[in-house]
């Protein structure tokens, strides 16, 4: 059970966790919160499985970083269109 | 390199998780969110240990900028997101 | 002693991450989700992958946060009346539970499933690591990520930076928000004067990074998000007003960085192969398409942020 | 020598961090809290850059841990006072001894 190996598995936690909560919450806001949290559990099984015996491994840091920089990107435009739901239904 | 850096990380962390507990049962926002400016502040001091414990120079500049950065989350509550969340009782 | 820190480091996350979504008011949520944040980052500090400490640091405190507290601000009428109430709790009928009941019980075996796949999976057979050592002379950086970032995939990088690009002009279709404003809070002397101390201290340190990227962990990612950072912080102490559609000299901006990057592409296309830089120049090539990248990222996030994030315009 | 100061320091650190996080589960009211907060920020995280700035290698490395401490102190003043001049804003009142421990 190495580092790496642990932090995957809390990964594969956090993505389960986050695509729970897509389906269940009901409030845009929260769904976007999901849709992040679903993310970080990918980006961390994708680092966590890659180092799972020790070692630093660049490839997938670099997909990762990207990765969080698209998130950011896409949580902004979602929050954007949140803006624009009619009021009576967020 | 004092030996001490890895258990005073560990004692850190522990301080995290109790500040978590008043994050989230925080009755009013603001606890919440000094709750969150706390996690900021240790973070960094979190950071600072690691990088010493092993973590290497370059986690010194994630504490460098997470110490920048700090201060944006709070104005951005105190001032966007703070409204009296419900009637009565000193809620904020 | 490291298992026991990463084991309540993941415990904090877990529970941070389940707190944030199965919290029954959405001020707790918000901010239960930047604490979450702020733990991701520890974890990738722990799981020595200092690049990405950094741009979880710089983008969950510098945007992330303020993005959706603003987002929070104008769900709430000023007025103070209660946040819009949509309970977490499972609906009180039975047929609702039955229906949470199910989606939790599948989204538990999804994750027991993946976790069995951890266990199984065998040993890679190409170990990546050492064929990124291997190449490392030739790829004009002395940084393992950012050799990897900008040269070997730099493909990837190039279309990441168009899907930022996309996201933006995402942005721009959708004009100014019908929302309510965000109350935006008294000037505070004080905060300026954060702000004028803080703000040259991030543009010094974005250029710290850019440089730094080079040998060691940081780059253009870390960077522009620090600028964009650095905006969010002058348009919080109202020193920089939100931006309307953007004019020429900002849509240069924004395309700039991404249309170096091309520009160096097709010149390069011209030798016959994808962004394989000559081994000589590689490493100035890079330098200039990460200062390009720099300031375009930097002013995409910020934009992300700044654009019609002003009072209501009269559509 | 060196090592036990830095360690001496490391450890105060610490403790002003545990004040810190102890004042903000039992103070009663946002503004005592916010007193807390500070001691964390300013004496735990000054107090560990102390320490680790003794150990650093070379002296630009020593400095650029110094230049975090001002940082943070800067920072959490100004949230410090945005916060509760928010909250006076809002009518909170500080709180009294005799009422009732929230």
């Amino acid at each position: 059970m190495s580092a790496g190996l642990l932090y995957a598995l809390a990964g594969v936690l956090l993505f389960a966790l986050g695509l729970g909560g897509i389906v269940l919450l009901r409030h845009a806001l929260r769904r976007i919160l999901a849709f992040n949290v679903m993310g970080s559990g990918a980006f961390l099984v994708l680092v966590g499985l890659a180092q799972r015996d020790g070692g630093a491994d660049p490839v997938p840091q670099a997909m990762v970083l990207t990765g969080i920089v698209v998130a950011v990107a896409a949580t902004a435009l979602a929050l954007a269109l949140l803006r624009r739901l009619p009021e009576d239904r967020p | 390199m004092t030996g001490l850096e890895a258990p005073l990380a560990l004692f850190l962390l522990v301080n995290l998780l109790a500040a978590l507990v008043r994050a989230a049962r925080g009755p009013t926002a603001a606890d919440r969110m000094l709750a969150a400016l706390l996690f900021g502040s240790t973070g960094v001091g979190m950071l600072l240990l690691l990088a010493y414990a092993g973590g290497g120079a370059p986690l010194v500049d994630a504490a460098l900028v997470l110490a920048l950065l700090a201060a944006i989350a709070g104005v951005a509550f105190a001032q966007r997101a703070w409204h009296r969340d419900r009637e009565g009782g000193d809620d904020a | 002693m490291n298992l026991l820190l990463d084991g309540l480091l993941v415990l904090a996350l877990l529970w941070s991450a389940w707190r944030a979504l199965a919290s029954p008011d959405l001020a707790r949520a918000v901010v239960l989700f930047i604490v979450f944040g702020l733990l991701m980052a520890l974890a990738w500090a722990r799981l020595n992958a200092p690049d990405i400490a950094l741009a979880e640091a710089a983008i969950g405190a510098g945007l992330t946060g303020a993005l959706l507290l603003d987002a929070l601000g104008r769900l709430q009428p000023g007025t103070g009346a209660p946040a819009p109430e949509s309970p977490a709790q499972p609906p009180a009928n039975r047929a609702g539970r039955r229906w949470t009941g199910s989606v939790a019980l599948v989204a538990g075996l999804l994750a027991a499933a993946l976790a069995y796949a951890l266990f199984q999976l065998p040993a890679p057979t190409v170990r990546l690591p050492e064929q990124v050592a291997a190449n490392m002379a030739a790829s004009g950086v002395d940084h393992p990520v950012t050799a990897v970032l900008l040269n070997f995939r730099g493909y990837d990088t190039l279309l990441e930076v168009a899907v930022l690009l996309i996201a933006l002009i995402g942005l721009l279709t959708l004009g100014p928000a019908a929302g309510r404003p965000a109350a935006p809070g008294p000037a505070n002397p004080l905060l300026k004067a954060l702000a004028r101390l803080l703000v040259p201290l991030m543009i010094l340190s974005a250029g710290y990074l850019l440089w730094a990227g080079a040998h060691r962990p940081g780059g253009a990612f870390q960077a522009g998000a620090l600028l964009a950072a650095a905006a969010v912080l002058l348009h919080l102490a109202q020193l920089l007003p939100a931006w309307a559609s953007p004019g020429r000299l900002l849509r240069l901006g924004l395309a700039g960085g991404f249309l170096i990057f091309l520009g160096v592409a097709a010149a390069l296309l011209a030798e016959g192969a994808l962004l394989t830089y000559p081994p000589a120049q590689a490493g100035g090539l890079i330098l200039l398409i990460e200062a390009g990248l720099t300031v375009s990222l930097g002013l995409i996030l910020a934009g992300l942020f700044l654009l019609f994030a002003g009072a209501e315009e009269r559509p | 020598m060196l090592e036990a100061l830095s360690a001496l320091l490391l450890l105060a650190g610490a403790g002003f961090y545990l004040a810190g996080t102890v004042g903000l589960l039992r103070f009663p009211d946002v503004y005592a809290r916010l007193h807390a907060l500070t001691k964390a920020d300013n004496l735990g995280l000054g107090l560990t850059v102390l320490g680790l700035a003794l150990q650093a290698d070379s002296l630009a490395a020593a400095l650029k841990l110094l230049l975090i401490w001002p940082l943070a102190l800067a920072a959490s003043a100004t949230v410090s006072h945005a916060i509760a001049r928010r909250a006076a804003g809002l009518g909170l009142k500080p709180w009294r001894p005799e009422e009732k421990r929230p």
